[in-house]
């Protein structure tokens, strides 16, 4: 059922990428030399089509003084599935939404999915405009660490929310909804509200609307927190699933036994820095 | 085919995304609404009611003369066509000093013809006529045009009481434009507020909206096309308000004083003038709702 | 001791709540606050524009007169007394047959002593009286008493135009109260929904303090106490917009018609009557506020 | 610091329950037989002497049709540290609510420090009123799973609401806050609003308001769910410091490690029924 909308395709349109033109990945040595800065269309070709996800000197710096991260870089290739660890505090939430753009870095450069997000270099800082940002959203699915449902909307209208976001029509909606629920074990539940869930029910929920519209990379804060291992494993195997098919994955978690049975590739947030685990 | 119908979703879910907005927001609607109405329903009352007063106070003043004495041994009836001639003048009535005597003495009690007749010889009245003007602004104009012909002795127009009735219309028409005035400013504030506080209400959902990639034109417009929603629902409501209260106050007057102020009232479905204030009251309404979501939307526009 | 502290913590600890209410409220303080201050203004205003209107046409109609004629051959002075003793009557004055002749006289242009003299000899008139009532309402009273009087032939008070003022003070006095009636009822509205809306924002607040074993009264005496002091300030507001455009309107009255309508503005500050509008606009603010947070705030209560 | 409001004395008093008379645990045979309804005074004042927590043939059925506890009997003795395990949905929210007074049973005997929330027993259901729930609310400490936290209150604000709750004097007030963000690792951000936290931060905030009016009785919904495995044993034992002072304890937790570590009482909810483990 899944499988139907998942011919994984690199995507290399953005027509708007062009219009809006940021500055790309200028902390690559240009080839070229001579192109300057809007020449470098070729190194940001060659960058895109082996690389999802690409931090490079990403440094945050909250208002209140508080520094998060520190010239932090991190590749993520297509189809890559990585597990992001680190204390409470670390700041692995923080890394995540500079990745769906909810937080803003302070410098270095922010690319995802070909699109960038942000960047210091050139005469004055780049972020991305709110119609882009909006587009490239679209294509990216999160399951955020406090939930975020809809309480006035019933489970089955959180999670056709995306897509009618998206314009798609409600026959086509009606048709992916159910194998969604299905799939994280919700589907009596269809027309309750949210509040008439338990902790863990809500938790499946979001992943659920996360990974209805068949993003290509997909951002799970701690996606597990609230369930018990039995559940915790499922999660897991519909994340290990959705992998198989091609979608890029980055999820953090406290849990030391899934993060070990996965035997995926491991990043671990400490001190502001990224070390790699495995 | 493929865009068309991808267009079609959009209406369709923008129409549905409003219905919903509308279902689930319950009561905050209710407020919504209902101040609209109120406001509007003043409005359209003030209006009505200083058109009504102008009426009054125009058919009041219609009836104030100014009189003119001319010089002894003219007479008014060659002047009368000059006169009438005269802008702003509406009716000019001749009345001969053998008439105003004969008034005066039967006045006074004296009936007996005969003593008319003896008296009447020794007549020491001049010609008179009354002239109406079309309005009471008017009158001032009238009278400075008669005083200037030739063979007009004086001109007495208006007393204190004629002076005083104009001076209460003027400061009617002020107070009745102010007060629509302030109403209007309050209406713009309190929907502004209304729906600032829906879309508050509302505002984890926008921020979801917009992390899963929704446009902002796409999260605005349903809010939008609401406000407009609730400018015409009030504007109906407060028609009907108008004319249901129209009718109880004609009646009230009716019975409370004697003459009819048959002003205060214009039911004449047929009339285009019948038609005016719904289609203002509705014009006002949409434009209030459609405006104020648009200012309470736009504060909150941020990514 | 130990009771009193913790009376006084109670104490402190509303004063703080409400003081943390209002500063984390934002601008839903100044929505709940201008709306109520306008409803108070306009109240405000209608209610001066309605005593100004009253006064004027008191003093309007205090000019009103009814003339009494007597029978042939009574003295006006004789009636005189009796008169003054009617209720309602205000002012009697005497004219003789002999002085209204020589008036009428002299007014159709016979100056002649001579032939006054003369003609006073054939005196058609009789003596009459003019007399003031105190209201013009109670004009037609008076004229009734009158009538009844032994020696009294006419009474004729009033034209077409007393009997239109008479109206139209009844019809403003009316469209007044009537104003004042719905605006109340709309700050009522208004108010109950804002509070409500700022109760429905922190609702979670007041769920989690009922979770935490906050009784009602803790929860909910901010809720009031700011409400309360919404109306004091909206009250205050109001009182300084009226004071304001008074004068503003006052100028204006000026330049606009040539006689001062004094009984618009009533700026002594000595005069009881002076803080009878303040007092009152404070006693409804903070009604409304109260009672609106009441309103509100009793929906919302439950564990 | 903390032990210094620590003397733990069971409590006898609860003048108001007297006025209130609730119908008293009538599911225990009246031991004078011939005294009846409230002459079973006697039998409740052994009752409250060893238990805190009295659940009694309780059945919760949901508006909406799902029965969630069947028929559920629980006993724990002031001074117990109890675990509530079972899968994602079992019910162990449910259970913890019916204790603080958040939900009403469907039938059966709720009693929590010598208070009846409530009883199907009697001519018609007994339910506590709004005065006397609030004051029983006060001696409990309620860690929830969704944290509620007030969005608009710093973390010092938050904590201290619940003291301020009570009438106690600010003086009294700061005394006690600093202690107690210490305990919980949150001294620096004391100034800060909850959004600005980590999940695991927020957290742990919530368990600080918890405790911070030291309560008899601290119900803990899942309080490590967002915490990497040292924060968790930190609050598992801060949680135990506070058992060996006398707080009795029901915690809710998907981690079978931890729960296997900590060596407490352990109860299982399942389908419905409640199971004692170990
Ligand atoms: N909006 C903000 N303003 C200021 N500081 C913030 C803000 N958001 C997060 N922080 C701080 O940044 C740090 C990292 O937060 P982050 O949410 O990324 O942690 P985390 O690794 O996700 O922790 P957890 O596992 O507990 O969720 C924390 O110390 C937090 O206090
Ligand atoms: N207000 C409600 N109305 C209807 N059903 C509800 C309500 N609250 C909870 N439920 C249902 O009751 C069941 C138990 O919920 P509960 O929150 O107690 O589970 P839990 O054991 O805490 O689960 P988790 O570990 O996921 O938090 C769930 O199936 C849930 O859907
Ligand atoms: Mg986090
Ligand atoms: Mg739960």
């Amino acid at each position: 059922m899944i499988s139907q909308h998942l011919s994984y395709k690199p995507r290399f349109h953005s027509s708007w990428t062009a219009i809006a033109s940021p500055p790309t990945l200028p902390t690559q040595p240009d080839p070229g030399g001579s192109l300057g800065f809007y020449g470098s269309s070729q190194t940001r070709a060659t960058q895109a089509v082996n690389s999802m996800v690409s931090l490079r000197g990403v440094s945050k710096v909250f208002p209140n003084g508080s520094l998060v991260l520190r010239d932090v870089d991190l590749e993520v290739r297509p189809g890559e599935f990585v597990f992001v660890t680190g204390v409470s505090g670390a700041g692995k939430s923080t890394l995540l939404r500079l990745l769906y753009g909810a937080e803003q870095a302070t410098r270095g450069t922010v690319v995802v999915d070909q699109v960038c997000l942000f960047s210091s270099e050139g005469r004055r800082p780049y972020r991305i405009p709110p119609r882009p940002l909006a587009m490239l959203r679209r294509r990216l699915g999160v399951v955020f660490q406090d939930y975020r449902l809809l309480a006035n909307r019933t489970l089955g209208e959180n999670v056709a929310f995306v897509l009618r976001a998206q314009g798609l029509s409600p026959a086509e909606i009606r048709r992916r909804i159910g194998p969604t629920l299905k799939m994280v074990g919700l589907t009596e539940k269809r027309d309750r509200f949210p509040h008439e869930l338990s902790g863990g029910e809500q938790q499946r929920l979001s992943l659920a609307r996360a990974i209805v519209n068949m993003p290509v990379l997909l951002l799970a804060d701690e996606p597990t927190g609230n369930l018990d291992p039995e559940n915790s494993l499922l999660v897991l195997q519909i994340l290990e699933r959705l992998n198989s098919f091609g979608v890029t994955i980055i999820m953090t978690s406290h849990d030391p036994y899934l993060v070990e049975r996965a035997g995926h590739r491991v990043v671990r947030i400490e001190g502001g820095h990224l070390y790699d685990m495995r | 085919m493929w865009a068309l119908s991808r267009f079609f979703n959009k209406i369709l879910y923008l129409l549905q995304e409003t219905g919903l907005g509308l279902r689930r927001g319950g009561w905050l609607n209710w407020a919504a609404v209902s101040t609209l109405l109120v406001l509007l329903f003043l409005v359209g009352i003030s209006i009505q009611l200083s058109w009504g007063v102008d009426a009054t106070v125009q058919s009041l003043g219609g009836q104030l003369e100014i009189s003119v004495y001319l010089e002894p041994e003219r007479q008014a009836v060659d002047l009368q066509p000059q006169v009438t001639q005269l802008p702003h003048v509406a009716e000019v009535k001749v009345i001969t000093k053998d008439q105003a005597w004969r008034t005066l003495l039967l006045e006074m009690g004296i009936e007996d013809e005969e003593a008319i007749q003896t008296q009447l010889g020794d007549n020491p009245l001049v010609d008179a006529m009354r002239v109406k003007a079309d309005s009471t602004e008017a009158l001032g104009e009238v009278a400075a045009h008669l005083r200037q012909l030739e063979g007009v002795d004086q001109v007495y127009y208006g007393d204190q009481v004629v002076q005083q009735l104009a001076q209460i219309q003027e400061m009617l028409r002020l107070g009745s434009l102010g007060i629509t005035g302030v109403l209007a400013l309050t209406a713009v504030a309190v929907i502004t507020t209304t729906i600032r506080l829906i879309v508050m209400a509302r505002r984890r959902e926008i921020e979801v909206m917009q992390l899963v990639g929704a446009t902002a034109a796409w999260i605005y417009l349903p809010f939008i096309l609401q406000g407009c929603l609730f400018g015409v629902i009030s504007a109906l409501g407060a028609w009907g308000l108008v004319l249901g209260s129209q009718q109880l106050l004609q009646e009230l007057l009716e019975k409370l004083i004697a003459f009819p102020f048959l002003k205060v009232i214009q039911a004449d479905s047929n009339q285009l003038e019948f038609w005016f204030l719904p289609l203002m009251l509705l014009g006002m309404g949409v434009f209030l709702g459609t405006s104020s979501s648009l200012i309470a939307v736009r504060k909150s526009t941020s990514r």
